[in-house]
């Protein structure tokens, strides 16, 4: 059996009691919500996006400590990038929570940086939810944007 | 892989009771089937060793048990080349199935002046609850009529199809043994405008399954005619059309929020998965599953044409004019469910002289009374082979039936 | 007799395994319970020696079959109390039940105007279903509030009641571990003219319950909260409402007779039982009662306070203000299922750390958002101990929390 | 096990193969039916009670050997007696099929006739249905009768 500390690396738990880009947008920023209908966790997804750039995002919500580091950190990896990079991140940290969505294999040549450390949670299937909660809402506050 | 019905058979324990010093012979798993070592004992060692809530706890046992119960799905998904897992739905037996296309397809979708296609062999399981709401929303029931060799007559499909929202069928008749072309009817329903929903009880445990071969929109089953556990049936529905449609039951698992005010429902399959669900009985169902494709549904298939063969010849050559065979006589046409009447003797008299010799056939309506009629009859006898039944099973079958014949002609 | 809570655990396999060579310390029974050898052994020896269709064929095997069935339902209504054996309904689930009551007893009793009285500390399946019709029907669902201690603010009870048609309740709160004085609710709702309908799913696994006593319309529950098999569930009602219920499900069994302009239904219990019955689990759900009634309900009771003072106090001795439990800390008034938060580490990552040790709780909303949002919590962690759990469970459980709390302290 | 000669005696086939008052009557008098859905037996009872009498009684319908001449055998015995009396038969044949419907114990001490060849039924659990049916559709018609 994986041990805690695969679970909650030391980055983790820094984001967790530090959460980036926390708070709320006002419209016109998109606002879209998800739950884990397990659990109870919560997770708002503010976003504005700007000339097919992610301009700014806020997180609301509750939730354990792999789902709040976990919006805590997609929020500062999608963050002054392009639209197009947040929705291949989605792809890639999915695939690495081994959720097949079919499609292609993802590009994974460019660095994860701090989502690297989430890698763990694989070993611990029912906290994949947790750690992908914030991602999913994340797609959705997209597509609300781009319609 | 060959098939050894004696291998088969020592996989049952129950086919080696003797009852009265005579061993058993099952001829009613049309009714239901007789349970595998191998399903008992997942069912058994789950209980003993990993027993625990699904999709609900975080802990590891619960996380495993997760696991056994979703991966059961999956199995049951590729059994039946259902194109995603997640459009296979545990209910409690095909009934509830039916029940709930019935009812949460049927409400969205049928109103006064709708009509909906059924056939004249129909299980009251796809009778009634058409019936049920179609007094309350005044839509129309159309029958298709039967030859008079137990075949769907479809010489007036089109006209019987033209306007109809639904059209519901069975796949194989659990009185005549009918196999009816679930393709073409799926292709007719689908031509003129109305969905396809496939009564697959008696198919699935008896022949090879492909829902999209079929081209069907809802597929119902039951796990215990298929040697698995009792207390699980199986709904498969088009992804478009089961998110398209409410939720049947409410409650724990299958929503997503609720407040004072309402609630918001959760995605497939948990949408319609209301409380806690049959897990030890999916977990059964996964090694039934795995136990008729290790030895392959083709030669489930080939075993039971050699058995109707058998049977019906054999029927026939000792019986001559005091046996009526309902149904084809072409065992390319049917399953291995017979179906007849023998002189005048009630089948119930008959039944009790054939358990005299451990021979275990049903008499009565087998759930089909509108087809009773039809055939101008109260009831039959009705032996129904599977996978595990012999030529010897045959001669018990004929052996006790002349016995009934004696006893009730002194 | 005497409660030995050594030799209880000797009859639950899964007590004895080891998991990473620690043992398991299973508090999540609210959740669903463990199966001890007797329930486990009555539906193998079933599969293996007995199984057979129940109510539908004739020979022997079919009617011993039928009578361990129908015997299961005896045993089940000797249980409860029940007046009449044929009052007690299979189901596949307590939810399944309690949407059956509100489909049927609901769709032909209320509607636009009418009210129906629920509780904050309702579980989902006593919810959503009643918001489900209400959504269809118009109809008012008014709230029972709670106290600040967990139970139930009965001071404007009358008001709520007034003009209402039913009043439906949990005899035990899922999350709190509430009792709630159900004999004197049922009374309530009946001056006011209203049925008591009473969730008794976690009421009847943990102490004697006698429906007559308590005075109730209907009582529901799930077998595989005491220590039965999953997959089945037990609806019991009064006969006259039953018998002027409309049908629920449609399909075989539940007819009388079925033409192609309409069918006529059966008698109870079959009116309510459409299509093939949890039958093995039946016989395992009355292994079950066999084996609580051996071991004496109130003998269960006693023991589930004992624990509960004992962990009601450990954890207030272990952890002082690092500890909210929920609900009352009085045991006379409450079940052995403890909620609690500790300090503001989330509940999912305590589940996770305890976990670590073989400790199995729940960590959720345990599918009672309304009474969540009331705590003002979006979830807790749920210890819910039974008749095999023992002081040095409580100890395990205490140990483990306090290695969460150094954990989420670095 | 009971052999078959328990069940079937010969008398019992002697009612299936001749069975008395077998026909329907037009109204007034009434009408009942009976099914059993086990099996799909389905029994007429026909009745004119005449100044508390069972003035005329006939049977329909189709079903099994038992169901068949235990309806003749019924028939026969209420035939011209007593509506108390053919109730109380009721009583005692469905007491004699072992099935308890509360009230006094039966009076047992008149002879049964031809009906005491139904005693071995109760050895076949699954016939005490087909046994009973028409019974149960006599107390309909004797309800039906008195309103
Ligand atoms: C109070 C209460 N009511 C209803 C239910 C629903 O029971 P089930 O999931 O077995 O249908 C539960 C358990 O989950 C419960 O605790
Ligand atoms: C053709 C057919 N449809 C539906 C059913 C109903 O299945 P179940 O009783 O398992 O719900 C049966 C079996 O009884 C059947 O043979």
């Amino acid at each position: 059996m994986p041990g805690l500390e695969d679970l909650y690396r030391e980055i983790i738990l820094d984001h967790y009691k530090s959460p980036r880009n926390r708070g709320s947008l006002e419209p016109p920023a998109v606002r879209s919500e998800g739950h884990n209908p397990l659990c109870g966790d919560e997770i708002e997804v503010f976003l504005i996006v700007k000339d097919g750039i992610v301009d700014d995002i806020k997180i609301g919500g509750q939730g354990c400590s792999i789902s709040q580091s976990s919006a805590s950190m997609m929020s500062a990896a999608v963050k002054g990038k392009p639209v197009e990079q947040a929705r291949a991140l989605i792809h890639r940290f999915k695939h690495m929570m081994s959720i097949d969505e079919g499609g292609e294999e993802p590009d994974t040549s460019a660095p994860l940086g701090d989502l690297e450390a989430l890698q763990g949670v694989v070993k611990f299937p029912v906290r994949i939810k947790c750690a992908v909660l914030s991602w999913n809402t994340l797609a959705e506050a997209l597509d609300i944007a781009a319609e | 892989m060959s098939f050894d019905v004696q291998k088969v058979r020592a996989d049952f324990p129950v086919l080696a009771e003797l009852i009265n010093d005579k061993p058993l012979v099952y001829l009613d798993s049309a009714n239901t089937s007789q349970k595998p070592n191998a399903v008992i004992d997942a069912m058994t060692q789950f209980m003993q060793h990993g027993y625990a809530p699904t999709n609900r706890s975080a802990y590891q046992l619960a996380a495993d048990a997760t696991d056994k119960f979703e991966g059961a799905r999956a199995k049951v998904a590729t059994f039946i080349n259902a194109p995603k897992v997640h459009e296979v739905l545990y209910t409690k037996n095909a009934t509830e199935a039916l029940n709930l296309i019935v009812r949460s397809w049927g409400t969205a979708n049928l109103s006064a002046g709708d009509a909906v296609v059924l056939t004249h062999m129909e299980h009251h399981a796809n009778i009634v609850p058409w019936q049920m709401l179609a007094a309350e929303r005044g839509f129309t029931i159309r029958w298709v009529p039967l030859t008079s060799d137990g075949l769907l007559d479809l010489s007036n499909l089109d006209t019987l199809l033209d306007g109809a929202k639904a059209f519901s069928f069975t796949a194989m008749s659990n009185v005549l043994g009918t196999i009816n072309p679930t393709a073409a009817l799926c292709a007719a329903a689908h031509k003129a405008g109305a969905i396809a929903i496939v009564d697959a009880c008696q198919a699935v445990p008896h022949m090879p399954t492909d829902v999209q071969a079929w081209g069907a929109d809802f597929v119902t089953f039951s796990s215990h005619k298929m040697v698995g556990p009792s207390g699980l049936g199986i709904l498969w529905g088009r992804e478009s059309l089961l998110d398209a449609m409410p939720p049947f039951l409410g409650g724990g698992n299958m929503i997503s929020d609720v407040k004072l005010e309402g609630f918001t429902y959760a995605e497939l399959p948990a949408k319609f998965e209301a409380g806690t669900q049959p897990v030890i009985e999916a977990i059964g169902l996964g090694a039934a599953v795995d136990y008729l494709t290790a030895i392959g549904m083709d030669n489930v298939r080939a075993h039971e044409q050699d058995i109707t063969v058998l049977a019906l010849n054999s029927l026939n050559d000792r019986f001559g004019s005091d046996i009526t065979i309902h149904g084809s006589t072409d065992a390319a046409l049917r399953g291995a469910t017979i179906s007849f009447a023998y002189r005048d003797v009630h089948p119930h008299d008959i039944s009790q002289v054939l358990d005299q010799n451990n021979v275990c056939v049903r008499a009565g309506h087998h759930c089909a009374k509108p087809l009773m009629r039809l055939l101008g009859a109260n009831a039959t006898v009705r032996a129904s082979f599977y996978l595990y039944n012999t030529p010897s099973d045959v001669t018990a079958l004929c052996d006790a039936l002349s016995e009934a014949g004696d006893f009730f002609t002194l």
